[in-house]
């Protein structure tokens, strides 16, 4: 049985040139960039170029640039660094229900440091109003922090606008691209952009390795202390081998975004038609339009996430009920919950997120598997008969 | 994540469905939390003679559902009144820490259907 | 010309076996680790499995195993996690004056948040005495931090004494391990040790991952937040093949750690001994014995130790002028200046630090090429013919 | 770190030494901060005719000084004051930002000489 895999939102494979390009950084090239031979010399040229990479591929100038070990401490830095550095300024942050783990955990904290934090609400597709946050800037707003594209639902904010409302007030802002990354047009001058997060795994690249742009003269506390790497910002031995890697994923995501995003969108627009045709009682989250051309995410009523999963994976494909990190965990998706679905509903989505690899015969595969995995599953339920008597009648 | 004999008895899960006019209904669960468990029974002579499941809930629900039915079936209401969660998950070989807690209901379920039991003979109904 | 590389303190190159390990992950092992599916799992016990062997390595158990994005990260939890989780007892902390800067800046960082940083001497070989630790203690006294063996110098500590009067205080004790790690037997239990930082790149692992081992029931808050990773204490999608690598490099050099520690010590003695006979005005750094078995680390007088570097560099030998990261900065070492060495000394320093690969004949070659090195510089330099004059008279 | 020029200035430095009963001397820089130049001058006609240094210091240190001499011996006193250390860091096309600072102190070394010498002409020793 072949298998499939549909979670690139959790991770992707690395592409076989990423791998390449980082061998020689896993053997003879060892150095450590931060010493003085030779040897560390072409070890820190390799950082500089994959450096000088990033930066273009954001729009951002290489001095900008600083790897981190991956989307969760960039979020982190972002967040911790900017209301450290600026607690004079004031203390209230603004940021969304519908943010990563990463991102609200760590406002989280600084609540508890004495910060006050906005979570802006959603619309039903996952959208964050232009209104609401105008609505909730304060005197005393020094960061706002909204990502670019959600993890779970797919659907993708409107950055732009969001980014010239911070700008119009002059307050700090960072937006988690992770997600976005390879798939969305990023420019951080275009789009207002302070700070931006990334992770190399999300787009074929290594994992344990980040990025965290950060606008020139924009005031970011070092969240890790120790050595000068980073130009002072980020201390520890470089993952010289991970930063290759990411610089490598970044050209070649790059090529051909264009075709891979169209490619990407008519896969996921068949997976879409294909579910909604053949299964009832199932529903897409998420915007329909203004989404992630990967993600494709449903609820399916009267049935728990978590056995749909199970059993697709003994067929092969590989899915997910959500983030991959709440997927351990028995609650339901805060982001479900903050677009305003029931928990009974929540606790049955499903997230198929393509890639590279996928095909038209996967999704013929995947729509052949699902419906009777879904019938099954909802012929054990006690929800089932009541509720589909009641919608039927 | 969960190991085959559990693995076993979410795909080939024993005594779904409800019995028509049962002696007693048990349900337990909300789907707030994920999980719902609802067993029916049949009574005979102080005995379980039949016992069905239906679960809206992860694997380990179902599992543990489908795993109460077979255990339950032919005790006395006395040795099923003894079953319990930790007796079907050990009945298992085991379940995942993070499940034991949560999904894990299923003597819940039954005690309360012989409870409904209990109840609407005491009742006489 | 074959380049000699002996600057394994800073970083080692990678052993075949560890990238063979690691390849899998690199490829079509690529599940993140969290998610439920299958590819997801076999990711999971690899990391299950790194997890065991670092415990084992350490005489620890695998839920007391954190793995991190490196040794600065590792430290930093450890001190900053520490002292924010048990600032109710008490806001004071002792280290010593020779500590890596990734303990020594998050030191000085809580010094600002409040606590009270007592920073030990060393004495001229760079130990730590008991004696001044028991000193140092205070009844708000909430940990000791103290590395195991040093960077620069090589100068290992008594770690069981100092552990046992941690212990006896009941005082949390942290050990960066770092350097030790590979060379010395670790043993948490027999050496009182409740928190340890390994770094993997420093025993021929990758580069960019890290292990924190913390003793059940010692409180450490989380450095980073966000999702549930590492039993809820370390967020970030887990760096897979570089916590496989980090597991194979622990089991390799557990495998015959005497025979390599031997290996090491005779190459370093014949390295030393070289080098005394051939080149006067030389002293040897850290301490004649307790030192770590790799480490050679020398002052020459009247001459500066980057042009040293460049000289050797050039003849395809690369030696460090004290720890790498300090190594872009023009500050002499702390560690050489808190062992009492004047400035101009410190300045003249050379770190010779051998590995795996090194054979005898690199050490002559060395024995060969550093002292015209050292001459051509003496004579270029003011301050040799009168000193030498002086000391010569 | 270092480009063509500074590695073939430092490697293969002209004018090391010190000349005897110089004109002037100049020495700048302390041993703490890991940086000692001294230069010292021979003047004929209020030119430079002969210019030497010694030095304890980094690469770059050792390649200013070097390139100092260069530069200055044949110059008139008035053209060697002109001289300044960033056009002995231009003349070497470049030094590390983190060098520009520190290390670079040739010309300070050289003006220090010059200074020594005139004093001494002033003095009329
Ligand atoms: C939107 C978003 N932010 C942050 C992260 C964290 O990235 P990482 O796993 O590289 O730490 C993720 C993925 O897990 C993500 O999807
Ligand atoms: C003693 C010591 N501690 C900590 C570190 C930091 O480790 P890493 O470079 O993996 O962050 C190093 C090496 O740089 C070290 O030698």
């Amino acid at each position: 049985m072949k298998s499939i895999y549909l979670d690139h939102a959790a991770t992707t494979p690395m592409h076989p040139r990423v791998l390449e390009a980082m061998l020689p950084y896993l053997q003879e090239q060892y150095g450590n960039p931060s010493s003085v031979y030779s040897l560390a010399r072409e070890a820190k040229n390799a950082v500089e170029d994959a450096r000088k990479r990033v930066a273009q591929f954001i729009g951002a100038s290489p001095q900008e640039i600083i790897f981190t070990s991956g989307g969760t401490e960039s979020d982190n830095m972002a967040l911790w660094g900017v209301a450290q550095a600026n607690r004079g300024r004031g203390k209230h942050i603004i940021t969304t229900s519908i943010e990563h783990h990463a991102v609200l955990d760590t406002a989280a904290a600084l609540e508890k440091e004495g910060f006050s934090v906005t979570y802006l609400p959603v619309d039903g597709y996952g959208q964050v109003q232009v209104a609401d946050l105008k609505a909730a800037i304060r005197d005393d707003t020094i960061l706002i922090s909204i990502m670019y594209a959600n993890n779970e639902v797919g659907t993708i904010q409107p950055i732009k606008e969001l980014g010239q409302v911070a700008r119009d007030h002059n307050i700090i802002f960072h937006t988690d691209a992770v997600q976005a990354a390879g798939y969305l047009p990023l420019d951080v001058d275009r789009d207002g952009v302070d700070l931006l997060s990334l992770s190399a795994h999300k787009l074929y690249g290594p994992k344990g390795v980040g990025v965290l742009y950060i606008r020139r003269g924009v005031k970011v506390a070092n969240l890790l202390k120790g050595g000068g790497q980073e130009r002072g910002r980020r201390p520890g031995t470089e993952n010289v081998a991970g930063i290759v890697g990411l610089g490598e994923a970044i050209r070649l995501c790059q090529g051909k975004m264009e075709e891979r995003v169209e490619r990407l969108r008519h896969l996921r627009d068949l997976l879409i038609a294909g579910v909604l045709a053949k299964i009832d009682h199932v529903r897409l989250n998420g915007h329909p339009e203004k989404r992630l051309p990967g993600n494709a995410h449903f609820i399916f009523e009267f049935i728990e996430g978590e056995s749909l999963l199970i059993s697709l994976d003994l067929e092969g494909i590989a899915g997910s009920s959500g983030s991959a990190c709440t997927s351990g965990s028995l609650e339901p998706s805060h982001v479900l919950l903050a677009m305003g679905l029931p928990h009974e509903l929540a606790h049955g989505s499903l997230r198929l997120t393509l890639g590279e690899e996928n095909t038209e015969e996967d999704i013929e595969r995947v729509l052949q598997v699902l419906p009777p995995i879904v019938q099954r599953l909802r012929d054990m339920s006690p929800l089932y008969k009541q509720r589909a008597k009641v919608s039927g009648a | 994540m969960y190991n085959e004999k559990v693995m076993e008895f979410f795909m080939n899960p024993k005594n779904i469905g409800e019995i028509e006019n049962p002696d007693g209904v048990g349900e337990v669960g909300n789907p707030r939390c994920g999980d719902i468990m609802r067993i029916t029974i049949k009574v005979e002579d102080d005995r379980l003679v039949d016992v069905k499941f239906k679960t809206f809930g992860c694997a380990a629900a179902i599992a543990t559902s489908s795993m109460i039915t077979e255990m339950a079936v032919g005790k006395t209401i006395k040795e099923a009144l003894a079953l319990t969660n930790r007796s079907v998950a050990d009945a298992l070989d085991g379940l995942p820490p993070i499940k034991m807690h949560c999904s894990n209901l299923a003597a819940d379920a039954l005690h309360a259907a012989i409870k409904d039991y209990q109840e609407k003979s005491r009742l006489g109904v």
